[in-house]
């Protein structure tokens, strides 16, 4: 087979364009040893950041390696996937070393270390297709939100149900096929009805905004980011109708 | 007004997609016909989204963004972006600038930002409806010269689908009528583009943006979408055929007005349009059949030098918005042809395409690029008048249909197209005689009148 | 069970669309991979009509009579219609089979009316749910084989989308676990498919029916949707390339079973399959963008015999329902492919194809023939294991992507995949030893249970 | 460039094929003088039909010469049309000189001839597609109804009050464009508001049944002939939702 010499004019590669552009900032500043543990959450190591955690615990206070280690590490691999530096894995990389650090540091202080707030995520009845869920529970975990997992093919019933016992700030959903995600309009009527007024934000390739703007409650997730920048919108007591207004439309 | 006397192609052969003998470069820099086979993609605002400006500009920046997002997603090195006007954007000389400043803003920043050049085109709406007002003197022929105007202040290209004797075509092709087709076509669709495309070419001009073409959409595209599907029984497929051979005569008046090319995307008679003037030329079959389906899926892409859906409205599907979805598809199909450029089996592509719908269909046949060719030459060759070259060109396509045995006919097809042959043979050969027996055939077809087209 | 240990072909340069080693003909007559490119259309129902089996059947016997009728009414000669189950149609046995009954009379009544001869492809919802029920015996298990049985009844070939190993895979891909990837697809993948696959091949073969094939969408199609896009940043494509060449030596299962092909669409693992197997395969590439997008739009037709939309909602288009649109686009495709092969241009429209993608990105590099062919080389080489003959395909990918200066990576891309050979590198060769560093390295993992596939 | 001898596995011919297996009927019997009236009809002769239904005057009614030569002279032609042997132009020939015997013969009874009810059809406001229309206007008269033609882009209002001034049986509407085609809601709430339970077939590129099952009174018309359908339905007296629950779902 002949092969072309020159590409040019198939196809154009924007990503070594763009790769060209930016400066590829992984600077970082941080003093004092705990830098170290902030280190260990950004490079995603979560094997090695027990050690370190356990060296700074021996003269630090648990709170103060949450406060100064290893949540500024994390807020340092947020901002690199903010402005497109980082990639998912290392996201989810580092929210398991951060999370272990964390873990670390609860055992130490006796009790659980105190959440932004409780988000409960699920994949539709009848839906497999969990992937985005799995991204989205590693960005909310990432940014301090506890999650509860209901995992897939959940029936409304139980989300209802969770919603009840949890009282979450917000619910997630994700839907992959158009004949699964008829279940989240049923489970917004009935969480009105027992008028629980969780912002329900709803994902997953099958959704779009018009779908969700056909129900109380619903809102549109494009991306899985989303669902931590709508959750500090619900932390701040923005009401779902407020949060659609300013994330769809 | 010259009439072309010459073909700029010596043969046939010598046409090919990509590649033309009188390129144009956009003012941002893109070149059409200059060995490159580039997108177009034209995507259609949703049902309500012309309620306001507001949603008419939303709509139209998610439609374009979705496309130029998908480009540098998977490296289509260029394309252009169409708009075709919906009546709004042409009534209201503000909503068609504001949707053509903001597209053009749009490929601004993704130029600045990934690299990628693309182009746009605007084609407004003829609002000129001729059975109600007077195309030449009425506020709708004002707001048409306007919208052009606004558009042309922004948009790399302009273009219309101007419907200058819709009035008799719509009476004649569903009663078989070759010679109201002739008729309407290139006397009175001649005529008026004769009218209306000095004045385009001159505020393009003016606006350093090409004046880039027509197309006989209101004819022989009404044609060939009732004359669709083996089993459609609307019209015979061989009367679609005559009035796509007829409508050469009036698509060509634009560019010997001056406008430069490239040809618009629906106008199925480019092959024959390139085969005479060398302008490149927009052609859609496979990848418009979101759009309308043809029989020339493959065929007609033998020698464009743009590639086109013709219309997609925006929604959702699983891969992404359809703008996206045919962006997609049309960069790939692009990627063939220019792939093929490259490693020099452009021939070879040719030749697929041309065969793989051939004798599909009365109407595929004549756009292939020998058959294009040979009706163009007539063309050129009866340069008398607008009337004259039609009716050659109408009888050299019956002829070349009936002349190839491969080309399987019904039996209807058949006795539709020898009584066509019949009815043209005793037409006059003068344009004059012929248009007195028309004026006395047509008078009172609804909403005929004469003035219109300065007869 | 014995593991391929020879390439059906002897060198990449023998491979061509539309032909293969072992072509099939189905109940109706029609012959797959036996020198014509056939469309494979798949509509996939919309939201909504899952409420009753009435609504279902009517939404599926809408949506394919839209693509039969557009076939007659443009001239594809031949069409394969897919059906993949949603999750009820596996639920309710009796839905299934009713759709495949209505579909298959469908089909008879289209080739008495017309003599167009098409063919239906029945795949089963696989609703094992790793991380809920033991894969081998569970309701769930017992209510796939049903509804394959059912299917088969009627249908003319049956295939399965198996998910054996996703909880492990789900974990590992957005981790950048290329250990996880090999455990998941290669070892749990296709140890779950040498349980299942014996007796979808007994059932299939009881019933006069076309085994047909499976596909690693659970996992390597996972990592290509994700690794989209040049500026996509869920994961390195270089790590879908390497799940790709993993995703081999699963698929590769079904027909050491005794599947005969054609092998699934979505399988963009299918020129590897075809290297090794020689059995007929449908791909899916550019006019499946209404279900994803891929860099591979034209590359992965170089070898394909059925070309498949994968799936488009149902729905209105101006030119039709997208049932109807996306059988005439897949149609011109194949009719442009099959002039080729019949006028001998099936070498230069293949070069054309490859070279479109070939350097587009490492996911498109490793499906082209060539490349494809040396991954299946490695493939067979290995065969001690179905872990060996994994890491060798993971291995090789990485290197000819490494080797091949005109594949030019971005430094992130360069780095991950670095990394991933340098993981891959010290793996144990033995395909013992490495199951025991998976069970340990991933006994918590949610749900993962080792009972499920034997271990 | 090569051609190929065989085209057979590229594409398949089915119109040809579906020709072989169709015996053409073009029987048609009929008696008495009136036959020729009927062919001149069939044929769609609107100069020589003249001359023959002036012959067929001179010693019969103008009645009888509608009765039994025009009419079923249009009635075989339906027949030939819903059989799929004539095409459209066909029967738009056939129509027009059906209306030029029937001019005639109105002419010698000095009044009009009783049509079966009135239609009224438009091409939505902002649209000119009106190819479809004047299908539709051609079926209709053909089959002995009377056509008011509003025309192309006719403005809602004017609509609504010629439906007000002449209470059609039915109102048929085209539009080609999705953006034209909201036109057809906002009349059928002015019917409906006036109380004209006038059914409301819309038809035309844009238009499907999805959408007229979104207003009261749409109807959605797929083909130019079903016109002629509901008219006969309307005309029996069915509601615009029983003719709906008939033609659509
Ligand atoms: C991979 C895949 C699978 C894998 C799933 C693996 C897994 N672990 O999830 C497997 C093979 C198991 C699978 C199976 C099936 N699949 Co599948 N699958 C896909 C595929 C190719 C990619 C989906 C994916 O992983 N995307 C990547 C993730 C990251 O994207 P995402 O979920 O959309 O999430 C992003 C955003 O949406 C958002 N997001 C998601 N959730 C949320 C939530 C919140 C709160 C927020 C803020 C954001 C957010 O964030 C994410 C990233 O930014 C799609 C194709 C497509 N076009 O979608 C088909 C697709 C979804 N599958 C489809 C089908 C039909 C099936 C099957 C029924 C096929 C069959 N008959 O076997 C089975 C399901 C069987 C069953 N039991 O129900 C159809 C669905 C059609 C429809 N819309 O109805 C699709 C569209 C393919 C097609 N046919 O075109 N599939
Ligand atoms: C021919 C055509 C034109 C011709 C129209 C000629 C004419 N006399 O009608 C011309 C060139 C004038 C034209 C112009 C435009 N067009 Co135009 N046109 C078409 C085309 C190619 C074919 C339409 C046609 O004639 N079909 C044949 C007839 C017979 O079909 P029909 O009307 O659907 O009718 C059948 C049935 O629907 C039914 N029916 C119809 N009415 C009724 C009524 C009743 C009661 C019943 C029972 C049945 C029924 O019966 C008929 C046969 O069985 C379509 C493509 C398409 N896919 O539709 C675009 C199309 C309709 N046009 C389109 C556009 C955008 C335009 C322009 C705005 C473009 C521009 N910017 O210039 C302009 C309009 C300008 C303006 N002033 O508004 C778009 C509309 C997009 C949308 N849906 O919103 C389309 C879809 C093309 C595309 N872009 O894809 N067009």
């Amino acid at each position: 087979m002949k092969y072309l010499e020159d590409n040019s004019l198939i196809f154009s590669r924007y990503d070594l364009f763009r790769e060209q552009k930016e400066e590829r900032t992984h600077r970082f500043s941080h003093d004092a040893l705990l830098q170290e543990v902030a280190e260990h959450v950004i490079h995603g190591d979560d094997e090695k950041i027990i050690t370190i955690v356990d060296q700074a615990l021996e003269y630090k206070r648990p709170e103060e390696v949450i406060r100064e280690g290893l949540i500024p590490g994390m807020d340092e691999v947020s901002r690199l996937w903010g402005e497109g530096i980082y990639f998912l894995p290392q996201v989810v990389l580092s929210a398991d070393a951060m999370l272990e650090g964390i873990t670390r540091c609860e055992e130490k202080m006796g009790r659980p270390m105190e959440k932004k707030g409780k988000v409960i995520t699920h994949t539709a009845e009848g839906d497999i297709h969990d992937i985005g869920q799995l991204i989205v529970n590693a960005l909310l975990r990432a940014a301090g939100y506890e999650v509860i997992n209901l995992g897939v093919d959940v029936p409304v019933d139980l989300v209802v149900r969770s919603c009840q016992q949890h009282r979450p700030i917000l619910l997630g959903g994700t839907a992959l096929m158009t004949t699964t995600m008829t279940a989240f309009p049923r489970i917004a009527a009935r969480l009105k009805h027992l008028n629980l007024q969780i912002p329900f934000v709803c994902g997953g390739g099958a959704v779009n905004e018009d779908f969700t703007a056909g129900f109380d409650l619903g809102i549109w997730g494009k991306e899985a980011s989303w669902a931590v920048g709508i959750a500090e919108d619900a932390l701040q007591g923005m009401t779902w109708s407020q949060i659609r207004e300013k994330w769809n439309g | 007004m010259q009439l072309s006397k010459t073909m700029a192609y010596a043969r046939a052969e010598e046409m090919m997609f990509g590649t033309c003998l009188y390129p144009v470069t956009t003012r941002r820099g893109m070149c059409l016909g200059g060995g490159e086979v580039i997108p177009e993609i034209v995507v259609h605002p949703r049902a309500g989204s012309e309620k306001s400006l507001k949603t008419l500009l939303r709509e139209f920046e998610r439609g374009y963004n979705d496309a130029l997002e998908r480009c540098v997603s998977i490296g289509h090195p260029h394309v252009c972006l169409e708009i075709e006007h919906v009546a709004q954007m042409t009534q209201k000389t503000e909503w068609g600038e504001d949707v053509a400043a903001q597209t053009v803003s749009l490929m601004d920043r993704y130029e600045e930002r990934y690299g990628i050049v693309s182009g746009c085109r605007f084609t407004i709406a003829d609002l000129r409806k001729p059975d109600m007002v007077h195309m030449r003197d009425s506020d709708r022929s004002q707001r048409v010269l306007e919208a052009i105007a606004a558009c042309a202040r922004h948009a790399d290209m302009v273009a219309i689908e101007s419907i200058g004797g819709k009035e008799i075509f719509d009476h004649a092709i569903i009663r078989n009528d070759v010679t109201g087709l002739l008729f309407a076509q290139a006397v009175l669709g001649g005529r008026d583009m004769q009218w209306l495309w000095p004045q385009i070419v001159a505020i393009a001009e003016r606006h350093n943006c090409l004046p880039s073409g027509d197309t006989s959409c209101a004819h022989a595209n009404t044609a060939m979408f009732m004359a669709g599907g083996y089993h459609g029984r609307e019209i015979p497929h061989t009367l679609a055929a005559i009035s796509r051979a007829i409508s050469v005569s009036n698509t060509l008046v634009a560019y010997e007005c001056g406008a430069t090319g490239p040809g618009k995307n629906c106008a199925y008679e480019n092959p024959i349009i390139k085969a005479i003037t060398g302008v490149p030329v927009s052609c859609e079959g496979k990848s418009s059949a979101c759009a309308h389906s043809d029989f020339c899926g493959n065929a007609i892409a033998a020698v464009c030098d743009l590639w086109s859906n013709e219309a997609v409205e925006y929604h959702s599907m699983f891969g992404g918005t359809t703008a996206a979805v045919f962006t997609e598809m049309l960069g790939y199909d692009t990627a063939l042809m220019n792939t093929a450029i490259n490693l020099g089996y452009e021939k070879e592509l040719q030749a697929c395409m041309v065969n793989s719908d051939r004798y599909r269909d009365p109407q595929s046949y004549i756009l292939c690029p020998d058959i294009a060719w040979e009706i163009g030459k007539v063309v050129v060759e009866h340069h008398q008048s607008l009337y004259s070259r039609a009716r050659a060109a109408a009888l050299k396509c019956g002829e070349l249909i009936f002349g190839d045995d491969k080309l399987q006919l019904t039996t209807y097809e058949h006795d539709a197209l020898r009584h066509y042959m019949a009815d043209l043979e005793k037409l006059p050969a003068d344009e004059g005689n012929f248009i007195d027996l028309c004026l006395e055939r047509y008078a009172r077809i609804h909403g005929f009148r004469r003035e219109s087209y300065g007869l």
